[in-house]
């Protein structure tokens, strides 16, 4: 089964590459773009039922995949 | 005759390489900024130099080749002129498509900064002038995304047209780079009408002097400066 | 834990429990009260607290800190500034510091080591000095500790991240791994800049009606009080709710600093436009503000609606204590705000006014046109609480040496411990050579050595530090830090003009700690004293403890040294047919000789600079096996040693407590090392040659004079290039 | 309205960083996982009607937010 985390810098926690990115953007014309934000996406095959598989997702995002000082996570499983 | 360095927001080697042409080689060289729409007049080759420009953020060099200075830097590329991105300045070729394919993160996730030996496999040819066909030299490698990519086709077009310019030594069982696992160990590339821009990888300005562990690097600028030289004469 | 505060509207009186909450003792709560004449509102119980913090105001340590020796005639600043400040020569001068960066790091280990080294460059340049090197100095738990990995992988990353694109070359680096980092370890970075000896810049705000000015990043909810977090144990299971660390952007710095350099140099012909410029570091937009007023003997008033942010509806509570990374505050002339504003428009930065300079010696806060906080600057700076905390001697603690076996597996589990093997592993990841100034880092000699661009002298540094020395000995530990900086340095041909320290310990409450601390100060004021190298900065970092257990002692101590034409010092790089000779005593007691250490450091000097040695290694930590070891690495090549008779041979591979120093010395200089050393008194034993593909040591009358051990070179610096690979492995990818 | 441009990898294009993920958390035990792939997550605010937007998002990708050479995406706005 395919699924996916998504890893989030907090609201917070200052986003640099967000920024820079917002300002090239700007610079290139799309002036009405602001918050940009960029995350991470992680998506990968699991094995399981799709509920034992997200309880699955959530341990490896609390292990590896994000630090919860900084950052928050979500994950899906495609249907 | 002028060698033009431009300065992107980030870069961190231009002053190194001012240094490098200017003291080192003794040639006239300027500084040129990203927001400037011309090169300085007298121009006869640029330097894109290493750095992080824009930081790195979103991709290595996508930021910089849309920078104004870019747009003069190709027009100058297209008409012949000698052209040299180092490291980041790479990069930024590659991005800007004066260079085809990109280049990825290091295999192994890591920033590697170390000697690496080279093959200038494409010695003798355009700013190469200086160096023999196949000359093995050694210079520093400074970067955590080296590994350059691009789609088989164009790979084999690379080698059959001869424009793989610079290759690792050190190749891993499929043949890519060991440090950084670029494609087939291609280290930097030739490209432009006449083979006058050339990118790479590993920075030449850090081997230009007795004290600094090495020399194979100015062989590299004074060919850069040469090639200017020579399209001075040719269009003077 | 922090809720009451949060919950405490800017302008409430605040009460005894949100002082404790904040980290203010009753009795200087009293003291604010006292200050004040009133009881102090949030805003104002903030500053205090972050002023009054350990981190800020150093009450634990600072009448300690009064013991270092620091001034000399080359030292043009000294401790107290963002940076100190040594003459170099030519006109030239060089600043530097170390700062630790400990406890966010082991939260955050990526953005925690990141910003550390941010902080300490934005200290060197705010002196206006351009960075030309870096250093730090790293102390992980044991390797098999769970943390390690991720801990390692993530504080390595998170410096060569930020330095690399920074620009400044990360030139040295010291590493080490033991159980008494476990929950604790040690991030301690130093940079280094060059700067005209006419041209230094304080964090000063003087001159009534000047405008004090926010340049750099906008402010954020980051880290808000991190100054009392580094004030404070950490406790198992707490980690959780520790506040948020600040991440940093190197990118956003490297404009900043290039702005900075900018400014610093606009406007000769009238003096400059600036008056005086400070980072925001730990506690921010408080700590700069409330010192350049101290120190200038002024106030500011600040409008805190003015301060770029980048959320919505900040107090002015998280205003004056936000962490946000990369913002100075600076005092322009006035009128020459359009000036400024211009050039750090050049590099897409915000620069705005924010107050102006007065004369009554308050800081003045105002937000929505109302005054929020009025406090006295002085009073909570330069006058902050000092304390004379009760100190006890530490009982000393150290493994009593393992009875030796066979030589040779004994000395090779020595050798290729996690302690001694070589950090390629870690310096690869460090760009090394930008600045194109680098004529040694790490990798290729016992000290770095950086060219003063556009020049022939060079500045030589080394950071240092053994802390199960500190451990058995607190004093002589201390001592040894500032010896094998010394020795380090001199090494490659400098003459040491300064040092920087940066004193890792644990809780100052606990009175063997303090005792510690003292004792530690003791040692590098006897050494320093000894060996002529003025203290011009440092840091101090308490605290290192979980649940009371602490780390051990570590006084990181750097050591900057001169070279004033390095051209002869580097005829060659060291190559087989090289002879291998020590200088130097053997063990007599624990306690080095500080006599003996000057007299050897002055040969080794003397000796490179005559390009009499090509390379060389102090017989510190691991012995004289560590030192060949290192050195026929360094060389890529095999190593034959013959020991002296009559010896005990393990005494004479292992012991640490010797005062010496190997040098590699080409055929024909040999002559000039034994002429130089017999005129200094210094014993000199050739011990054998640089060659072949082995490390073999033998000992004359031994085994018939054969190898006591013989080891492949190949398989040997392959064994000792695994080892922090290892332990790096199953880190975050 | 916020909007997202998803920027992956090309399917030919070797993912690095996905393989040491996926290495490091069978290391961790969770050993059904298979071809882990990072991708980015870009985030955005942007002004104008759902279609226009589109429009202009996969104006965004094309001139900055994906390289071609090595990179797909996908845009998506938030009903
Ligand atoms: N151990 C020490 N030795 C010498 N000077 C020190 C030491 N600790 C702190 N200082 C000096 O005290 C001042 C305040 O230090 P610190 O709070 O670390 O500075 P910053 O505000 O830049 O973080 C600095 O000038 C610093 O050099
Ligand atoms: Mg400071």
């Amino acid at each position: 089964m395919r699924a996916r985390v998504i890893v989030r810098l907090k609201p917070a926690v200052l986003d640099p590459q967000g920024e820079a990115i917002e300002r090239a953007l700007q610079g290139l014309g799309f002036s009405g773009v602001k918050n940009v934000r960029v995350g991470k996406l992680i998506e990968l095959d699991v094995e399981g039922d799709a509920g034992l598989v997200k309880a699955e997702l959530a341990a490896m995002a609390d292990k590896l995949l994000a630090n919860p000082v900084i950052e928050d996570y979500q994950v899906e499983v495609a249907r | 005759m002028t060698t033009a360095v431009v300065t992107f927001p980030g870069s961190n080697c231009d002053r190194d390489c001012v240094h490098a042409v200017g003291d080192a080689l003794g040639a006239p060289v300027a500084r040129s900024w990203h927001k400037d729409h011309e090169l300085p007049t007298g121009t006869t080759s640029v330097i894109l130099p290493g750095g992080f420009s824009y930081g790195d953020y979103l991709r290595c060099g996508a930021m910089a080749a849309l920078s104004p200075i870019m747009a003069a830097v190709k027009r100058f590329a297209d008409a012949g002129g000698p052209v040299l991105g180092i490291c980041n300045g790479f990069q930024i070729l590659c991005e800007a498509r004066l260079l085809p394919g990109a280049l990825l993160r290091n295999h192994d996730g890591l920033f590697h900064c170390q000697d690496v030996e080279l093959e200038v496999t494409a010695g003798g040819i355009g700013l190469l002038a200086p160096f023999d066909r196949r000359q093995r030299i050694v210079l520093p490698i400074a970067h955590g995304e080296g590994n350059y990519t691009a789609d088989e086709a164009t790979l084999d077009r690379l080698e059959a047209e001869g424009r793989v310019a610079f290759r690792y030594l050190a190749r891993d069982a499929a043949g890519n780079g060991a440090v950084n696992g670029a494609r087939r160990g291609i280290a930097g590339l030739l490209g432009g009408p006449c083979n006058n821009v050339v990118g790479l990888m590993p920075h030449p300005e850090r081997r230009s002097g007795a004290h600094l562990h090495g020399s194979d690097g100015l062989l590299l600028l004074r060919g850069l400066v040469a090639a200017g030289a020579n399209l001075g004469e040719a269009r003077a | 834990m922090k809720t009451a505060v949060a919950r405490l509207k800017d302008t409430d009186l605040t009460a005894v429990e949100h002082a404790r909450e904040m980290g203010l003792d009753d009795a200087e709560f009293a003291r604010a009260q006292q200050v004040l004449g009133r009881v102090p509102n949030k805003v104002e119980l903030g500053c205090f607290a972050a002023m009054w913090s350990e981190h800020c105001s150093y009450k634990s340590s600072r009448t300690h800190l009064r013991r270092l020796p620091t001034t000399g005639p080359r030292v043009l600043v000294g401790p107290g500034e963002n940076a100190g400040v040594v003459d170099v020569g030519e006109g030239w001068a060089v600043a530097f510091k170390v700062e630790s960066h400990n406890h966010p790091s082991y939260i955050e280990p990526y953005q925690g080591a990141a910003t550390g080294v941010g902080g300490i460059l934005r200290d060197v340049f705010t002196m206006g000095a351009r960075p030309i090197a870096a250093m730090n100095l790293l102390r992980f738990g044991r390797p098999e500790h769970p943390k390690t990995p991720a801990l390692l992988s993530g504080v390595v990353k998170g410096i060569g991240g930020y330095g690399n694109c920074f620009g400044v070359p990360t030139v040295y680096s010291s590493t080490d791994f033991d159980a008494r980092y476990d929950g604790n370890i040690l991030v301690n970075a130093f940079a280094l800049g060059v700067l005209r000896s006419d041209a230094i810049w304080k964090g000063t705000a003087s001159g009534v009606g000047n405008p004090v000015m926010y340049v750099g990043a906008k402010t954020g909810r980051d880290g808000i009080h991190g100054a009392t977090m580094a004030s404070d144990s950490f406790s198992e299971g707490e980690e959780q709710d520790r506040p948020t660390v600040q991440v940093g952007d190197p990118f956003k710095e490297k404009l900043l600093m290039e702005a900075c350099m900018a400014l610093f140099a606009a406007a000769p012909e009238s003096g400059g436009l600036l008056v005086g410029i400070q980072d925001m570091g730990a506690a921010g937009l408080t700590s700069s503000s409330f010192e350049m007023a101290s120190r200038a003997g002024s106030g500011v008033r600040i409008d805190l609606d003015r301060v770029p942010t980048r959320e919505r509806g900040m107090s002015a509570y998280e205003l004056m204590l936000s962490e946000s990374q990369e913002r100075m505050l600076l005092v322009a002339k006035r009128g020459c705000e359009e000036a400024v504003r211009a050039i750090f428009a050049t590099w897409d930065l915000d620069c705005v006014v924010i107050g102006a300079v007065t004369d009554d010696g308050m800081v003045r806060l105002v937000k929505g046109g109302a005054e929020v906080g009025v406090l006295p600057a002085r009073a909570l700076a330069d006058d902050a609480p000092r304390y004379q905390r009760p100190t006890a001697a530490a009982p000393a603690e150290g493994e009593p040496r393992a009875p030796l076996g066979r030589v040779g597996p004994t000395v090779r589990a020595h050798v290729t411990s996690p302690s001694l093997a070589p950090k390629s592993w870690i310096y690869r990841q460090y760009d090394r050579e930008v600045g194109a100034g680098t004529l040694l880092d790490g990798t290729r000699a016992p000290a770095a050595l950086v060219r003063i661009p556009g020049t022939h002298r060079a500045v030589a540094m080394a950071l240092c530090c053994v802390g199960r020395w500190c451990s058995a000995d607190p004093r002589e530990g201390a001592r040894r830090a500032v010896i094998e900086g010394v020795l380090r340095t001199s090494c490659v041909g400098a003459l040491p003009i300064g040092a920087t320290d940066c004193l890792n310990y644990g809780n100052p409450r606990v009175p063997e700690v303090m005792g510690s601390f003292v004792e530690g100060v003791e040692g590098i004021r006897e050494a320093c004293l000894a060996l002529d190298v003025p203290v011009v900065s440092g840091n101090v970092s308490l605290y290192n403890a979980t649940d009371d257990r602490a780390i051990h002692p570590t006084p990181a101590v750097g050591v900057v040294g001169l070279v004033e034409d390095f051209r002869p010092a580097l005829p060659r790089d060291a190559q087989t047919g090289d002879t291998v000779a020590l200088l130097g005593w053997p063990a007599q007691g624990t306690s080095l000789d500080l006599g003996r250490v000057r007299r050897l450091a002055e040969l080794v000097r003397e000796l490179r600079v005559a390009g009499a040695h090509v390379d060389a290694q102090p017989v510190l930590e691991g012995g004289l096996s560590a030192a060949l070891v290192e050195l026929a690495r360094r060389a890529g090549t095999g190593l034959f040693a013959n020991l002296p008779a009559g010896t005990d041979v393990t005494d004479a591979l292992l012991s640490e407590d010797g005062v010496g120093a190997v040098v590699v010395v080409p055929p024909d200089r040999l002559q000039l090392v034994h002429e130089r050393a017999q005129r200094a008194e210094v014993p000199l034993e050739v011990l054998g040659a640089l060659g072949g593909h082995q490390v073999a040591v033998a000992q004359q009358g031994t085994q018939g004079g054969a190898p006591l051990f013989e080891w492949d070179t190949e398989a040997l610096f392959a064994e000792l290039e695994a080892v922090v690979p290892r332990i790096a492995q199953g880190a975050r990818p």
